[in-house]
């Protein structure tokens, strides 16, 4: 293996930083994870009630309402996670330090990602076992991956940008929900077909799709994240 | 700067007399379709609306990439004018989509992907309004607009291809099959008159796109003028 | 001997407001500057852009030799910055933020340099506690840590006796001594008149967006500083 | 009409100033508004997504989907009228004031009530054109209110708690949600039976839940909200 | 002559922290009493303890002649509160913030009030401005202007200075200097202990949780007020 050149290296040491942090206070609190968990929990809760699923109706909702709770309690946490770095300044002393933007972002990226990751590896088990389905499916958490992956890629952005303004209690869902759904559709679609065993040249599309938005977010995030910190 | 230039007085009679021509060719002109009867001639305005309307939206993006380039207020002024008056536009096109689908489809709306897309794209330009209304300091509120309307942008695409990739009842006409409920063929009056209205609603565009940047650089200097008096 | 800050008619504007109009400061290696002025005169913003969190509309700011906002990432390597608030995370004990600020700075031997710098601010004993549960001296002791942990060259102090106690402020005293003392920079500043003048060996007054005097301890001449800030406020109003 | 004592008279012009001042705010501003009806909307595209509601099943969750709309849009605007008062300080500036606190109460609560009124009555009409149900029915707006009266008063309460904690941008939800669920319920069955047509006497058990849970929650707001903002 | 501000052995608990152990204090009507201490040592509490914002764990506490908590809206009618926060809403006028407070007090004849008094903190000009537009300085301004609104007898100012400059401070100086030679109470505390020294009548340090010793400045006795500060709470130590 080459070795990597010194700007590369800072560049992942400041991303481990940043992430590290932010999984230490959380490993240390948990209130995050904790927050979440109940909030999926309670979306799941009330989408039983409004829908009163039955089984019938519910094998072909199952990765529906997965992913509107996934995506209702990951607004939940990007936002605390935001929060946080606002709270005492901390944004500000985060971009004093001599790293690049985007090693913040990605350290950033990165731990709202494993939360999510965390979050739903602890809902899905937990939702098969109320509703009775089987949700273990290697290629189901294949999609869960990518989907979580764009998700965040730009949720994390619109949460850094959401945090900076004066309406910041109530601007995040607005913001990231109608820029993310091209996600949430291919991830919706694409679990359903996997549950419900369609052909796999059925599900490629939106695997690809899937595919195509992370490639895309992730860059354009990237490319502005800088915009969105400085002043 | 108070008074309009004679080249924008020119273009708002312009606006009128075209208005005025596309409305004689859709009714007069243009033949009547075979099964759909009458409705099918909103068509006309519908389709212009639709591409006027994100033809303004990518026009936005690329006025944000400006911005975030060049940081010169004027590309915001731009920006905000294109997704306000497109804003406009196209809920136009939903409006006439929806007159016209009730006799077709039977129902004023329908969750098919096309129509989908369209709502919420115009959730995004709504969000966008918000996003902008949170922000006190001008160069983030330009800063945070042009991020924004740079991810907007990337459902444009995704919107006018909907009916293209996925299976839809929404018709596709224009280099496309026949596919979709309501779908027909069009006859060379039809092509023209279609046409004709696309470049009517684009002329109608521009003039009003015109004033809403006036009105944006006067609301500049107002401010300019209330800063200089209150120092 | 080249400036460590140098700032040629800087511009900075909000939108449509100017704050700065065309600012000229200079600053020598080892030099301890108070910057005093009116509300709103526009000290934060300047040492906001000076530690590059803010960019510059107009004109040239040069610090420790680097230009900004293209060479930030050297400047910001150079730079100790102490704001209104502490920039720490409460949920967070004082050792690990000290440990996180450590790594995004690339410091070697960080954990030697952790122990150090808690025994200069006077926290050894409450390293394990959270930031949180700190009052807000101690918070502000820490950040005054968190600022010299890479030992900047140049240290840009906004207001940092703010709801400070007289220990806690003779704490800082102390440090902004052995800074000056080991030839830092340091650019600081405050509403309060007295202690800077205790402090400071220069004193700039920031007003209308200009340096409007500037005059080195040595050639107050007796004249005391409350009575030359006003009189260079009133001059500048005359003047406008 | 007897003439109240001035006890009682000073209550309610306690109660009136403080829901003026935030009627007042938000009818220059309207930012909480849009933000709960963009909110909403997106709520309600979510669902869509999530169920693919096709016609037969809508029917049977219209008033669930709505309720959680209503849900999830309030918590938003009682978030965001609590942060207020946050903001600088405000909370302690009405404290300070010689009235009652339930007058404060009672205030905010009325103001909450009438963003949610306001917002609920214009996501009736678009929901029914969007799934093409009819919702104008006198009986329905009646359970609304009730429902959203029992809503608003606990919510009131709780947001007023959860915005003292330093946990504030998550914790209203987790609060409130399993605490207002009977009320939901409640709801959710009597604007469902409404809908259906179910025969009057099937109906009104839910529509006594709900006023006993509106009494309920009243006066347990009105006892215990002293505690809640005192230290 | 009955105190305007009698506290008896007041306790107040955080949770297991003590905070304040047995305080006593009293005020007379017409004194402008300072109350000085380190961080943490519970002035604040203390302050919002007689602003009935917050419960006492035990003791007394009678404000303008009643009992607290048990008469806090009596209490609260003749208290002006000054904190470090404006309690403004910045989404509301000026004129329609004072409007509103003066509402919930009930005061007569409003209008004329509140142009009384946005003359008196030199913002009559911007009254029809959102607060959130305001600078620093025009917000606390504005908060002095919407605690003196009901003239109230009794005015409680936690560190109103921070933060303000030489200009604002003047301001707030004379509105005192009118409160004070209206016979008004007043209960500050500060960290700035010269300029504190200039105002009050009487001085108060707060330490451990109880006043350690209380002066008033005619004996002082040529000892500075710093000094006296210092002494006291070395004092408070030898004896801990
Ligand atoms: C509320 C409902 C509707 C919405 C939101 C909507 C939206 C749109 C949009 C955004 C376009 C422009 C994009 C493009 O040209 O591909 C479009 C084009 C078009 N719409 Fe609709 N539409 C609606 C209903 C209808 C209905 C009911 C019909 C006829 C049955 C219809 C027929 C067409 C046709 C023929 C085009 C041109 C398609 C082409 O480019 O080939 N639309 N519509
Ligand atoms: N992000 C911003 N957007 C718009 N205006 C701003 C922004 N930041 C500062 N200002 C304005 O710039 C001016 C200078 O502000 P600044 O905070 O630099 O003053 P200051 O000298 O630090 O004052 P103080 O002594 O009160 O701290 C003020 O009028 C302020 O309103
Ligand atoms: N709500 C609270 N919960 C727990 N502890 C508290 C609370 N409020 C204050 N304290 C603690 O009580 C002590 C006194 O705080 P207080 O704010 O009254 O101090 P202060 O004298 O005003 O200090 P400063 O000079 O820094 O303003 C501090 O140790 C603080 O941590
Ligand atoms: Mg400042
Ligand atoms: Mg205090």
């Amino acid at each position: 293996m080459k070795k990597w050149s010194r700007p590369v290296k800072d560049f992942l040491r400041a991303t481990r930083a940043v992430a590290w942090k932010d999984l230490a206070a959380e490993l240390r609190s948990r209130e995050l994870l904790s927050a979440m968990l109940v909030f999926a929990l309670l979306v799941i809760l009330i989408f039983n009630f409004a829908l009163e699923l039955d089984v019938k109706t519910r094998r072909s909702v199952t990765s529906g309402v997965l992913w509107a709770t996934f995506i209702f309690a990951g607004t939940l946490g990007l936002n605390r996670s935001m929060a946080v770095e606002k709270d005492r300044g901390c944004l500000d002393g985060l971009l004093l330090a001599p790293v690049d933007r985007a090693a913040i972002y990605f350290g950033k990226a990165i731990s709202n990602l494993v939360f999510m990751l965390i979050v739903e590896m602890i809902v899905l088990p937990i939702y098969s076992v109320l509703y009775n389905v089987s949700l273990f499916e290697p290629r189901l958490l294949g999609v869960i991956l990518l989907g979580s992956v764009g998700y965040t890629a730009v949720g994390t952005l619109l949460a850094a940008m959401s945090v900076q303004t004066r309406t910041r209690d109530v601007l995040l869902p607005i913001l990231l929900f109608p820029v993310v759904i091209p996600v949430a559709i291919a991830a919706v679609k694409a679990s359903g077909g996997i549950l419900q065993a369609w052909p796999m040249e059925d599900i490629m599309p939106w695997i690809n799709l899937l595919l195509v938005y992370d490639v895309i977010f992730i860059s354009v995030a990237f490319m502005v994240f800088d915009y969105v910190v400085e002043e | 700067m108070t008074e309009q230039p004679v080249a924008l007085k020119v273009l708002n009679g312009l606006s009128a007399l075209l208005v005025a021509a596309a409305l004689w060719m859709v009714v007069f002109y243009a033949p009547l379709e075979a099964v759909m009867g009458l409705v099918q001639k909103v068509f006309y305005f519908h389709v212009a609306n639709a591409w006027v309307g994100m033809l303004g939206f990518i026009a936005a993006a690329f006025a944000g990439i400006a911005y975030l380039a060049t940081k010169d207020v004027k590309w915001d002024i731009v920006g905000v004018a294109a997704v306000e008056i497109s804003l406009v536009f196209f809920f136009i096109a939903i409006a006439t989509g929806s007159i016209w689908a009730y006799p077709v489809w039977n129902t004023w709306w329908t969750w098919d992907p096309r129509l989908t897309t369209a709502a919420v794209l115009e959730m995004i330009y709504l969000a966008y309004l918000l996003l902008r209304q949170g922000i006190e300091d001008p160069d983030r509120r330009a800063r945070f607009g042009a991020v924004y309307t740079l991810l907007g942008g990337l459902s444009v695409p995704l919107t006018f291809m909907s009916i293209r990739l996925f299976r839809t009842i929404h018709p596709v006409v224009v280099g496309g099959g026949n596919g979709g409920e309501g779908g027909f063929s069009m006859t060379p009056a039809m092509l023209n008159t279609m046409f004709f209205s696309i470049f009517v609603f684009s002329v109608v565009f521009i003039t009003l796109f015109w004033h809403r940047v006036r009105l944006g650089r006067l609301a500049q200097r107002v401010e300019e003028l209330k800063l200089k008096a209150m120092d | 001997m080249t400036p460590m800050i140098a700032v040629r008619k800087l511009v900075k504007r909000f939108g449509l407001k100017t704050v700065l109009r065309g600012l000229d400061f200079e600053v020598q290696a080892g030099e301890f500057v108070a910057l005093v002025g009116p509300n709103g005169a526009g000290k934060t913003t300047f040492l906001r852009i000076l530690a590059s969190l803010s960019r510059p509309t107009m004109g040239k700011v040069r610090v420790a030799g680097y230009e900004l906002p293209a060479q930030a990432a050297a400047v910001r390597r150079r730079l100790g910055v102490v704001s209104h608030q502490p920039l720490l995370y409460g949920d967070l004990t004082a050792e690990e933020n000290l440990r996180f600020y450590g790594r995004m700075y690339g410091i070697p031997a960080l954990d030697a340099r952790i122990d150090e710098v808690l025994e200069l601010v006077g926290l050894a004993a409450r390293r394990r506690d959270l930031v949180r549960t700190f009052s807000r001296g101690m918070q502000q002791r820490l950040a005054i840590g968190r600022a010299v942990l890479h030992d900047p060259e140049v240290m840009l102090f906004d207001e940092p006796y703010t709801g400070l106690d007289q220990d806690a402020a003779a704490m800082l005293d102390e440090v902004l001594h052995t800074v000056a003392a080991r030839g830092r920079t340091v650019v600081m500043t405050s509403h309060d008149l007295a202690r800077v003048e205790a402090l400071a060996t220069r004193f700039a007054v920031l007003s209308h967006g200009v340096i409007a005097a500037s005059v080195r301890r040595d050639n107050l001449a007796g004249e005391n500083l409350l009575d030359f800030y006003r009189r260079t406020l009133q001059e500048g109003q005359a003047s406008a």
